[in-house]
């Protein structure tokens, strides 16, 4: 019984099928990549999973609690957080704001009329922001306003946004894409360690292999809107309906 | 101490200084100097910097933190006002239960302008709550005579009941007082050539302004006005953060509807009338510029701009040729006409261009308002200062969003 | 019937303006990203090329005539256009008569030179500032722009009359079978719907068939890729603003024989074209179109005794209503795009 | 431009009384408790300052800068300047050209925007920072009405400007505030009359009504007149104020049997309606075998030129016009357009009356505390003002005197002659009891001398 079931989803756009007929079985405390060539409905399965779309059919379930028809920030406060391809952070704000606000809405829930006491009062909340921009080697940097800095540190910044709030799934949609080589392996080992200090289930949807390999226990190959073939890392490499879904295009 | 950090802690002290030596500080010229025409401390201009100053503080609360921007705020103004005189009307003329109802009642309309508004953002939005506030105004004026009196005002009359009070003293309409204490009355202090004006009114209006003030301070460092900004910065990121974004701009909202509604409540507090213009979509406007010239998004920015734009429109309005003649007397008659010619369109009659010029000159050369107009300023003397940080904390955020 | 078919025309022709001043405001935003509270103003400098084509063709020289006196007991003085010596009383008068149709052709260059100095002067500098500073200084402009033409023209109505030739009304009911008589409607106002139309149909023309139009819409659905293709999209966008600002100033030329122009009448025009965009759609031309007619219509009927009997007031907020109800069951207005001045 | 202030320039003497207490360094304070018996007392200054509270901005601009060089024709004569105008003509000879009670006229200007907010905070200034003593001009019945109650509440008194409306001196009536323009109800009455004899006793009227204050009271006292003669009053529409295009209010009127347009509607709105309802042939109309006729019952010079040539033979009524041929006429119009080259409107008329009537009610009461000021008008009777025999009621401050009715020209021969007196509607004719049914329900109140 995983932690994340997804089970019969269907979703269209007009005539495209996006998504046919898929399941999923996410196991608690594993990393599970999803792969796939362009187009194979990746992007749009997650966007079912935060509350982005909702599936015309099937059901997904997280923890015992169904996903459908509930809105983005219930599902976050379910324990699901998410990192975007792009990275998407409070660029007026400071890191150290950055990191409380998800702090604050963890503490306080979706919403509070928190507007007496001061930010500064607040101490617990900013250890504990300080204690995860450690986390991510940013902690120097707590006062510089986010949109000031590189593409690499917005990404760390925003995996302590979403550490901070304990997820118990954490959904990463191309963590490195657009990354060089370098900031690649750096985003790679500081998963690494986050998966050795907390115990968070990743589902990690990728095109880079060097990462799914370096990262993933486990594997799921989509293509054109269903899976195809699960699995081990190991096993996959040589799947041949893997290899004819990224090279031998769409006649499956 | 109050709850704020050190650097608010001293811009507050500057602003309770201010306000309270305001009197002072605006009549700078003796009376009888021919530049008395610029003085602006008189109880009712003072009042009303105090009165725009807290209407643009509220508006900025909504505007400068979440970068909503509404078109349509001077309709709560008008809601409290017409509270604010009903309760004159039908209650007494303590001030006090007149500026609770106003608050209450454009807390109640903006709740439910606030609620179908923002049910959209950015452009959508504005014009959402600009068609709000623009029926509000059209049927104020016709249709709902009854009850706001039209394009006359609703004002107070020798028959009204004023339960808790009496209808008239020997003919007159008693005067609005807190608790006893006349909002016109005051005290004139000569000094010299200088004479000073201390009214009642405008110390209860410094009052409702440093909490304001002070509220707002408390609001821009709070983890609300933080998640306010957040809405501001980057609204994918929100929902993903567990966040609601809908209650924290809708209370940002009727906060800042509430602050309007004190602004209305206090208006008929020193002046018992209550008019459909200040409803207008102009006067929204108004206040969106208030702001923007101050500084949106900081805290001392629409204080600053309600000043300015209220000292252009009572005092630039008042200055005519005469005037301009006696400043220029001493020239010679050829040169008096042509300065006379030449700075005659920009007063009297001409103050809108004036204004016009003045948000063009600001908008271009101040991006972040007359509040970084000061800091540059500031910068010229602090040169020696090594600190890149000294702008100071009035500038939370100097670029305002739509 | 026939008095929902006038109130149809009504409609049309409100519409007209409506949707001649939101196309250029549509225009401005969808290409330039600017929120242009300038434009009413630019309306408004159309309609007083009008005004001030007459005063030139009316440039008179004074003779003093000893038999008639002025209010005042004094000798008369009798002013003589210029042009009348020039080219007789005959043709000068026509000229005069012909002023407004004459102003066409005196406003284009004008709103051209005027758009063109406005963009270059002041609104290029603020393509990447926040919309709330794009709105202060156009704002500034509009005021200074109307307190310059308040200096020079006052703050009455000027009355401008169409020639005397296109005064006078036809007659719809014979052409539709109805009693002769019963639906007639003024020249001038069918002329005034013909030209925006005209105009209207000219410009989705030249959007749509000339490469210029066709790299102009490509540059409003995404700048920064056509930018990419090497192409001068600025260049192009500031003709757009021209473009832009002589549609504002023509609707102003042909709509002062309808009202008589004054120096706040962009003010009043604003607001309700900001309203008319916003319902058709941000980026929307066509929406700015469909929804200048649809909101002159609605706000005709509206005025409708039947109707306000009903409803009262409603002839004084039909137009908010409607942009209420609107925004509230089409997201984006009538047609406008996804991602438009949403944030 | 400079046609304003330039003669009353080259003030050198110091303002007020306190240039006396200027030399003492102690500081004095004095609560109002403590002040003199009326609020800003000229006490033993040389001058003294009215506040002149006109609209500069806005739609009524140009009639507030007529308003204002009204002002400051007064202000000449007032101080024994220029040629005297209607000093020289008006019964009472209390004022002598030395100022009042001696004391040089000083003014203060101020832009009422033609809103009550603005309006009132101008008089405000006016009253608090320049020390006027009375506030006097606006150009509309709102602002009029909110100045006024403002004036009684701070205790100077209100000389309104150009205010039409019924309710000036009808339930918003106030003993501090004074109206020599008439109203709704002298337009209504003084029309009936002349339509009557023009267009007969059979006509169906269609009343297009600005959907406010002025409005209503227009309407219902033109109704009043016009149903009590024989008029049916078929439809009565109400328009909104920002209105621009009436087209879709006046095509309902070729679809009724009406034969008769009233259009109750005065600035811009007037301009507008008209030229719409000319545009759509209702002058050349025929209905019910008659001619269909346009009539405008309060008219303005201003506005009626705005309108062109659409206002030819449209008849209304008008406080004042500068054709008329009576000596105080005369003089007012030579003395004005020697000043600045063109006739006076009836709203610098009405001003120019205002100010030298207060200035003439200080004289005779010896103050100008504006309780003797409101005793000295009360009741007052006057000639030579251009409007004949004048009475200013103590009952409601109303003046009552003839009123004019016009019709625009066929063939104007200047920009300025536009209208033609059709008939000079005697006083007694428009004369209405103070509890008339339209003017109900206010109270003067007592006079407030502010301190």
């Amino acid at each position: 019984m995983g932690i994340l079931e997804i089970s019969g989803v269907n979703k269209r756009f007009g005539g495209l099928k996006a998504l046919d007929d898929v399941n999923l079985d996410i196991a608690a405390g594993t990393v599970h990549a999803i792969i796939g060539p362009n187009g194979a409905g990746k992007s749009t399965l997650l966007n079912c999973l935060v509350g982005r779309l909702e599936p015309d059919s099937g059901s997904v379930s997280f923890n015992g609690h169904s996903l459908l028809g509930v809105k983005a920030h219930q599902i976050n406060q379910f324990g699901v957080s998410r990192v975007f391809q792009t990275p998407e952070i409070f660029g007026d704000l400071t890191l150290l704001e950055n990191v409380m606000i998800p702090a604050f809405t963890k503490r306080d829930g979706a919403f509070k009329l928190n507007a007496w006491p001061s930010v500064d009062g607040e101490s617990e909340v900013r250890d504990q922001a300080l204690f995860y921009l450690e986390e991510v080697n940013l902690a120097g940097k707590a006062q510089v306003r986010a949109d000031e800095m590189s593409r690499g540190d917005k990404r760390r910044l925003e995996l302590a946004m979403c550490l901070i709030q304990d997820p118990k799934l954490l959904l990463l949609d191309e963590p490195t894409a657009g990354m060089s080589r370098a900031d690649t392996n750096d985003t790679i080992d500081l998963l690494k360690k986050i998966g050795e200090e907390f115990n968070i289930t990743k589902v990690i949807i990728e095109h880079d292999m060097h990462v799914v390999f370096s990262l993933a226990k486990k594997v799921s190959v989509m293509a054109q809107g269903t899976v195809i073939v699960e699995g081990a890392p190991n096993e996959i490499k040589g799947d041949e309906r893997v290899q004819e879904a990224y090279l031998g295009g769409a006649h499956l | 101490m109050l709850g704020l950090n050190s650097k608010d802690q001293k811009l507050f002290l500057v602003v309770i200084v201010v306000t309270l030596l305001a009197p002072f500080i605006l009549n700078p010229f003796p009376e009888n100097s021919e530049l008395a025409q610029f003085n602006a401390g008189y109880p009712d201009l003072m009042q009303r910097f105090a009165i725009f100053g807290i209407f643009a503080i509220g508006f900025n609360i909504l505007f400068g933190l979440t970068g909503y921007l509404s078109f349509g705020h001077a309709a709560f103004l008008g809601v409290g006002s017409y509270a604010g005189v009903w309760m004159l009307k039908l209650l007494s003329m303590n001030v006090v239960p007149a500026i609770i109802m106003s608050v209450i009642f454009a807390g109640l309309f903006s709740l439910l302008v606030g609620f179908v508004s923002l049910r959209r953002s950015g452009i959508y939005f504005s014009i959402l709550t600009l068609a709000f506030a623009q029926m509000s105004f059209a049927l104020a004026y016709s249709v709902l005579t009854p009850i706001t009196n039209g394009e006359t005002g609703l004002q107070l009359a020798l028959d009204d009941p004023r339960i808790l009070g009496v209808s008239q003293i020997d003919g007159s309409i008693p005067p609005t007082n807190f608790f006893g204490l006349e909002m016109r009355d005051g005290f004139e202090l000569a000094l010299g050539p200088w004479v000073f004006t201390l009214n009642f009114g405008y110390y209860l209006c410094a009052v409702f302004v440093l909490g304001a003030f002070y509220l707002s301070m408390r609001i821009f460092n709070s983890p609300f006005g933080m998640m306010l900004r957040a809405i501001k910065t980057n609204q994918t990121r929100l929902p993903y953060t567990g966040m609601n974004p809908k209650p924290y701009t809708l209370a940002a909202f009727v906060i800042s509807g509430m602050y309007a509604g004190l602004a209305g409540g206090l208006m008929v507090a020193m002046d018992p009338l209550a008019g459909a213009e200040r409803m207008q979509w102009t006067a929204s406007g108004e206040v969106v510029l208030m702001t923007i010239l101050g500084g949106a998004g900081t805290l001392l920015g629409p204080l600053l701009g309600a000043g300015v734009i209220k000292y252009f429109e009572n005092i630039f309005s008042k200055i005519n040729d005469t005037i301009l003649y006696e400043w220029f007397s001493f020239m010679p008659d050829g040169l008096q006409d042509v300065f006379v010619f030449l700075i005659h369109p920009f007063i009297g009659k001409g103050w809108h261009l004036t204004l016009g010029i003045m948000f063009m000159l600001v908008v271009i050369f101040l991006p972040g308002g007359v509040v970084e107009g000061g800091q540059r300023f500031m910068r010229l003397f602090k040169r020696g200062d090594k600190g890149s940080k000294s702008s100071g904390d009035a500038a939370r955020s100097a670029s305002p969003a739509e | 019937m026939d008095a929902i078919i006038l109130q149809v025309l009504n409609g049309l022709d409100k519409g007209s303006a409506y949707a001649l001043i939101a196309l250029g405001l549509t225009l401005i935003f969808g290409t330039l990203g600017v929120v242009n509270f300038a434009h009413g103003a630019l309306f408004m400098l159309g309609a007083f090329c009008a005004v001030t084509l007459n005063v030139i063709l009316n440039t008179s020289y004074e003779t003093i005539d000893p038999d008639r006196t002025d209010f005042l007991g004094n000798p008369l003085k009798v002013e003589t256009p210029y042009i009348f010596d020039w080219f007789g009383p005959e043709v000068g008068g026509a000229m005069i008569e012909w002023s407004v149709p004459l102003a066409i052709l005196f406003a284009i260059p004008i709103m051209v030179v005027i758009g063109l100095s406005m963009e270059r002067g002041l609104i290029k500098y603020f393509y990447h500032r926040p919309h709330a500073d794009q709105i202060l200084v156009t704002f500034g402009l509009a005021i200074v722009l109307q307190e310059i033409v308040k200096y020079f023209y006052g703050a009455n109505p000027i009355p401008t009359p169409a020639p005397a030739g296109l005064v006078g009304s036809f007659d719809f009911g014979v052409l539709l079978g109805f009693e002769p008589g019963s639906i007639i409607y003024p020249n001038w106002r069918l002329i005034y719907f013909v030209f925006a139309a005209v105009i209207i149909g000219a410009l989705f023309a030249f959007l749509r068939f000339t490469t210029f139009g066709m790299v102009v819409r490509a540059g409003m659905a995404d700048r920064e890729t056509v930018g990419l293709l090497g192409i001068n999209i600025d260049k192009r966008f500031t003709i757009m603003f021209a473009i832009a600002a002589c549609v504002a100033g023509l609707a102003g030329v042909m709509y002062t024989p309808i009202n008589s122009p004054n120096y706040h009448m962009g003010m009043d025009f604003l607001v309700l074209s900001f309203v008319v965009v916003v319902v058709g759609g941000m980026g929307s031309l066509a929406g700015a179109v469909a929804a200048g007619f649809l909101l002159g219509v609605l706000e005709s009927f509206a005025s409708m005794a039947q109707v306000v009997d009903l409803f009262p007031g409603i002839n004084q907020i039909i137009i908010y209503l409607v942009a209420i109800i609107i925004l509230l069951t089409r997201p984006r207005g009538l047609m406008g795009r996804k991602g438009v001045m949403e944030d | 431009m400079s046609e304003i202030g330039k003669a009353a320039s080259r003030r050198s003497v110091l303002k007020g009384s306190l240039a006396a207490g200027a030399a003492i360094a102690m500081p004095t304070i004095f609560t109002s408790q403590a002040k003199a018996a009326f609020l800003n007392d000229p006490g033993a200054a040389s001058t003294v300052t009215l506040g002149f509270n006109v609209p500069q901005s806005g739609p009524y601009a140009d009639e507030g800068a007529d308003e204002l060089r009204a002002y400051l024709l007064a202000v000449e004569h007032l101080n024994g300047e220029g040629d005297g105008g209607m000093m020289n003509t008006f019964s009472s000879k209390a004022l002598k050209g030395n100022g009042i009670l001696g004391k040089k006229v000083e003014y203060v200007t101020g832009d009422t925007q033609t809103k009550s907010d603005a309006a009132r905070a101008s008089a405000k200034s006016m009253i608090e920072k320049d020390g006027a003593i009375m506030i006097t001009g606006g150009s509309s019945s709102g602002v009029a009405v909110a100045v006024q109650a403002l004036c009684q509440e701070a205790g100077v008194i209100f000389m309104a400007g150009l205010t039409h409306s019924n309710d000036t001196t009808g339930k918003d009536k106030k003993a501090n505030g004074f109206r020599h323009f008439f109203n709704s109800y002298m337009s209504g009455a003084a029309l009936a009359p002349v339509l009557k004899n023009a267009y007969g006793t059979d006509r169906k009227a269609y009343h297009l009504t600005a959907d406010y204050n002025w409005g209503y009271t227009t309407e219902e006292a033109v109704r009043t007149s016009t149903e009590s003669m024989g008029w049916e009053t078929v439809e009565a529409v109400k328009t909104p104020l920002a209105q621009t295009d009436f087209s879709s209010y006046i095509t309902p009127v070729l679809q009724s049997d009406a034969d008769v347009l009233v259009l109750n509607h005065y600035g811009g709105n007037m301009v507008n309606s008209l030229t719409n309802a000319v545009q759509f042939g209702l002058r050349d109309r025929v209905a019910n075998g008659k001619n269909f006729e346009i009539i405008v019952p309060l008219y303005s010079r201003l506005m009626a030129k705005g309108a062109g040539a659409n206002v030819k033979g449209i008849f209304g009524s008008t406080n004042w016009h500068w054709s008329l041929q009576d000596e105080a006429s005369k003089a007012f119009v030579q003395s004005f357009g020697t000043k600045y080259g063109f006739p006076p409107s009836q709203a610098a008329h009405t001003c120019y009356v205002q100010a030298l009537l207060y200035a003439d009610a200080v004289e005779r009461g010896g103050s100008f505390n504006p309780c003797s000021v409101v005793e000295a008008l009360e009741g007052f009777e006057f000639d030579g003002m251009g409007n004949g025999p004048t009475l200013y009621r103590a009952e409601d401050h109303q003046c009552f005197k003839d009123v004019l009715v016009v019709k625009g020209k066929e063939n104007p021969s200047s920009e300025f002659d536009l209208l033609e007196i059709v008939e000079v509607t005697p006083v007694a004719q428009v004369t209405y009891a103070p509890d008339h049914p339209q003017f109900a329900g206010g109270q003067l109140g007592t006079c407030n001398p502010g301190a």
